[in-house]
């Protein structure tokens, strides 16, 4: 019988290992709290970290961040005035900046099999600076490559034991996309429902994108 | 001086007035935020956030806050009845594939051949703030830019023969909402299509660094 | 108020236009099937038909190439003995094979400004020959291009007068990526819902990418 | 003779007893669409068609027949419990993305580097057959073919040196199960790894226009 549930957190991160890149979703909500508190006390050092924001001073991007086991951050957004920018500005952190669209997209084609591509986004910008363009059909274009992690946390709403997930409202963001882009999907989720209850057409993560689940009620 | 200036909900509604039924819109940060406040309930616009809202609502009252529910500001919002969810990259297939109507973003600077400056103040800025303005400058059918015709700090003004600053996208401006005035993009550079009331043309030409053109 | 509902089949497809590219989804079933009758009596032609199959004999897409109203037929699979092979043999239709996860992932770039991918599936193959190819982290690949429709015609089994949709079972098929895909899309819905009548977590293609919907209960 | 080939229903049998419970699992149209029936109901295998079903099972009773739920190849089909619906372009970016376990397809002809010709019998066959096979032949973590060892028509043995008919993806097969024999692709070629009983190794040989090998 397929069960992706494993007992703790402890157990679902107990293996990432140093250097991993790891995709962190959430956009003000639909962050993966408690596995991110895991991976710290987990300690796995050198790290990459995908998210949207390099957040504040406090929360977990912020405290992962602080913790001082990322190597390099991928993001679209950083403040001056957080843990990322003070880090940046220290020189104790590797920055990538990519438009928060083109760093879907890149992660989708992580998932989906596609080895590059192409979009206008931040083609005539300093983003484009020394990298390859390509005018198509009258517009300039940046190519832009997949970008896979090692390792994704996501969080839940709801997990049955194949790993099917839902996501409330707009907590959903980054999660579907993360799950298909890692090699290794780790979920936290609200609710364990039994095989069969989220209805067939409306699963938002299907469980091909999920490893392991751990339950982590409110 | 004889007009007075919009302020930042004036623009916002000037914006609204603009907005036909039926249009899937998108508010960036700042002043755009406020369009939304500003289109009659009966009236239906829908307002895609890029975090995977379709048809976001006004903020809800105090105890009726949803937390899985927020805006692209991460602040708490509605959905609208008819509304619904997708995730990251689909929402912004939405926005890069061109199924926006009309994008409104905040911006330092537009330049008279449509270029938008609104991500970074000077080349060597040590910390990049881009998040989604980028995709939406390139994606959406109409992009306008909402913001003061001159800037607060030195004055100078933020309607420009070339950006100054930093691009977010080169060429994709359509038309522009000022605290005093609406301008649009054309092969001739910045056209008037309305002013605000007691301003005449000099005093529009004298507070923009590109030259104005009147049909 | 939006209501994307106009009153019959002849209406939504008045102003398709002669040379115009249609997407037709369908895949054993989800197949606009009263829509394609009213194309065929509508009339365009010179039209470029994409669908994932040539199909056989009889059905809308044996019925809609039969008619003579297509030059072009952009699809996965065409029998010889069908009535697409028969004309394609006959000089009487151009035909451009395209791998059916190609043909699915060239609508969604489409869908989502992509404007061009780079995918291994073909590249070793008869369908690269002449084409760009490169040699992406060892692996050979193709460059591939949008394949965007000037219509869409669209299968639903619930729509709301936002044109928001559900589609049943595997009947979703190339329905949503193909309503992303193309500048007009017109739907058929066996039924019509309340606005808000469908859960906004569980919409399978938004409104957004609807443009006209049409009753045809069963 | 004192071997007895396996027949279609054997192959997907043979087949059947190497997918281990949890895999997810594409079967391409002939010999592979047999290999569902033999995994037994309490092993959990999840089987993938590529128009957009998660969890394809059985086909229905004649009376539960539900038209909107098909398979591949376009035959009624059920869905398991668990089972989930996705679009063309998610179905594929999990065949193409690499999160199918294994995919097993019929094949014309395979050869000692991997490659696989399963889609066209001549260069200048005039209508074509693609379908999904080239997608499912480069995503997949595993490639397995099912076929006979040798063709109906003339004898030739479809295990070659280097595949006659067009590719359909360069390298990619890891086993070939046939009527006679399991096959894998290993850096110096074929090697086997299992025949049928009575089967000598010179008559396996014999039957394959690549050379064999054993460990």
């Amino acid at each position: 019988m397929i069960d992706k549930f494993v007992p703790d957190v402890a157990a679902a991160l107990a293996d990432i290992a140093d250097g991993a890149v790891i995709l962190l979703p959430g956009f003000g909500n639909g962050m993966p709290e408690t596995l991110v508190k895991g991976l710290i006390a987990q300690g796995a050092r050198d790290l990459t970290l995908v998210v949207n924001s390099g957040g504040r001073d406090t929360g977990p991007t912020a405290d992962i961040l602080a913790s001082g086991q990322c190597r390099k951050l991928i993001c679209s957004f950083v403040r001056a005035d957080s843990v990322a920018g003070r880090l940046f500005a220290a020189g104790k952190l590797e920055l990538e900046i990519v438009p928060q669209g083109t760093l879907a997209e890149r992660l989708r084609a992580a998932g989906a099999g596609v080895q590059a591509f192409y979009t206008p986004t931040g083609a005539d910008t300093l983003l484009a600076e020394g990298r390859e363009t390509r005018v198509i059909n009258g517009r300039n274009c940046l190519l832009e490559y997949p970008l896979p992690g090692d390792v994704a946390l996501v969080d839940a709403w709801e997990a049955d034991r194949w790993g099917n997930l839902t996501h409330r409202e707009s907590a959903r963001n980054f999660n579907p996309v993360m799950a298909m882009a890692a090699a290794l999907t780790v979920v936290q989720t609200r609710h364990v429902v039994a095989l069969g209850d989220i209805p067939p057409a409306n699963v938002h993560t299907p469980g091909v994108f999920v490893h392991r689940v751990v339950h982590v009620p409110a | 001086m004889t007009f007075r200036p919009l302020d930042r909900a004036g623009i916002a509604a000037r914006i609204a007035r603009d907005i036909p039924e039926g249009w899937f819109v998108n508010l960036g940060i700042g002043i755009p935020t406020g369009v939304s406040d500003h289109v009659p309930n009966d009236r239906e616009v829908i307002f895609h956030s890029e975090n995977g809202v379709i048809g976001a609502g006004p903020a809800p009252a105090p105890d009726k806050i949803n937390p899985f529910l927020v805006n692209a500001g991460t602040q708490h919002i509605t959905l609208r009845t008819g509304g619904s969810f997708v995730h990251h990259a689909d929402s912004f297939a939405i926005a890069r594939g061109g199924h926006l109507d009309l994008c409104v973003l905040g911006a330092f600077e537009v330049a008279e051949n449509g270029d938008i400056a609104n991500w970074a103040r000077s080349l060597d800025e040590p910390v990049k703030q881009v998040g989604g303005a980028m995709d939406l400058a390139i994606g959406a059918k109409r992009l306008w830019v909402a913001m003061e015709h001159i800037t607060k700090g030195h004055g100078g003004s933020r309607i420009r023969r070339v950006c100054s600053y930093p691009l977010t996208a080169k060429g994709v401006v359509r038309r522009v909402y000022t605290d005093l005035a609406v301008l649009e993009i054309t092969p001739r550079g910045f056209g008037v299509l309305d002013m605000i009331p007691g301003m005449t043309r000099e005093e529009l030409q004298e507070r923009s660094e590109a030259e104005l053109h009147w049909t």
